[in-house]
């Protein structure tokens, strides 16, 4: 009788351990995919806005060195056009 | 109640009041950090991110998405490590 | 094609799009109209084509040699401006 008792209290210890380790790496790993999943978003979501400010920045700039070769180019083409003119009609 | 019922819900009792619960957790956290699960589940985070679009996804998205994989990559080694060091704690509190 | 290239791309196609790239170069000429940087600029053509003599100036030549202080010259505030008006534009049409 007690060797049947130890047997059956044996089977439930083993039964109790298997579902105890199955229920604490559900809940350990269900718990850490949430948490990984959030924080892997949001380095998305940041690393996005980095990109996105920086990437603006450069456009800006660029848009203002386009504009400035353009402006430049026409700046000095007019006043040296200018300064030919004064020229000529002093010669005259 | 029965009395395996009993027995479960004083094993678990004691597991909580003696804080060994916490511990396992906290085992198998560090578990799955060193064995590179962690890691593997972060990259895996990053490909359904990049495939879908940013745009296109929740959080509770990709925890669908990701949360099969995420099981079924924990090695049989931690899981083994965890029954064991179960198994010990129950051998060292027979009295349960 | 890299991120960044993928993401200059996809900014300056709305900013053309909508005709609000040249609505921002207008913008910025009126604000170096403004801010006297056209005047200050023809100054310095006028100053470096009297040092170097009129015969020994070409376009080019003047271009390279007024474009670094030309730069230089473009007030902070002006590229500020522009930036904020970029970034209010995209905030308000763009999904990147």
């Amino acid at each position: 009788e007690e060797a049947r008792r130890r047997q059956e209290h044996e089977a439930f210890l083993n039964q109790f351990s298997e579902c105890l380790c199955t229920e604490l790496i559900h809940q350990v790993v269900d718990e850490t995919i949430k948490e990984t999943c959030k924080s892997e978003i949001q380095q998305a979501v940041n690393e996005k806005a980095q990109r996105v400010a920086k990437c603006t920045e450069q456009v800006c700039s660029r848009l203002v060195e386009e504009t400035l070769n353009t402006d430049i180019a026409l700046i000095a083409e007019e006043i040296l056009d200018v300064e030919l003119q004064r020229i000529h009609k002093y010669i005259k | 109640m029965s009395k395996d019922s009993q027995m479960r819900a004083a094993i678990n009792q004691k597991l909580i009041e003696m804080g060994e619960r916490e511990r396992l957790k906290e085992l198998l956290r560090a578990k799955l950090v060193e064995c590179g699960w962690k890691d593997q589940l972060k990259a895996h985070c990053k490909d359904v991110i990049r495939e879908k679009g940013l745009e296109h996804v929740t959080v509770e998205d990709l925890v669908t998405d990701v949360t099969p994989k995420g099981r079924a990559l924990v090695p049989d080694s931690v899981k083994k490590e965890l029954l064991q060091r179960i198994r010990a704690f129950l051998a060292q509190h027979a009295t349960l």
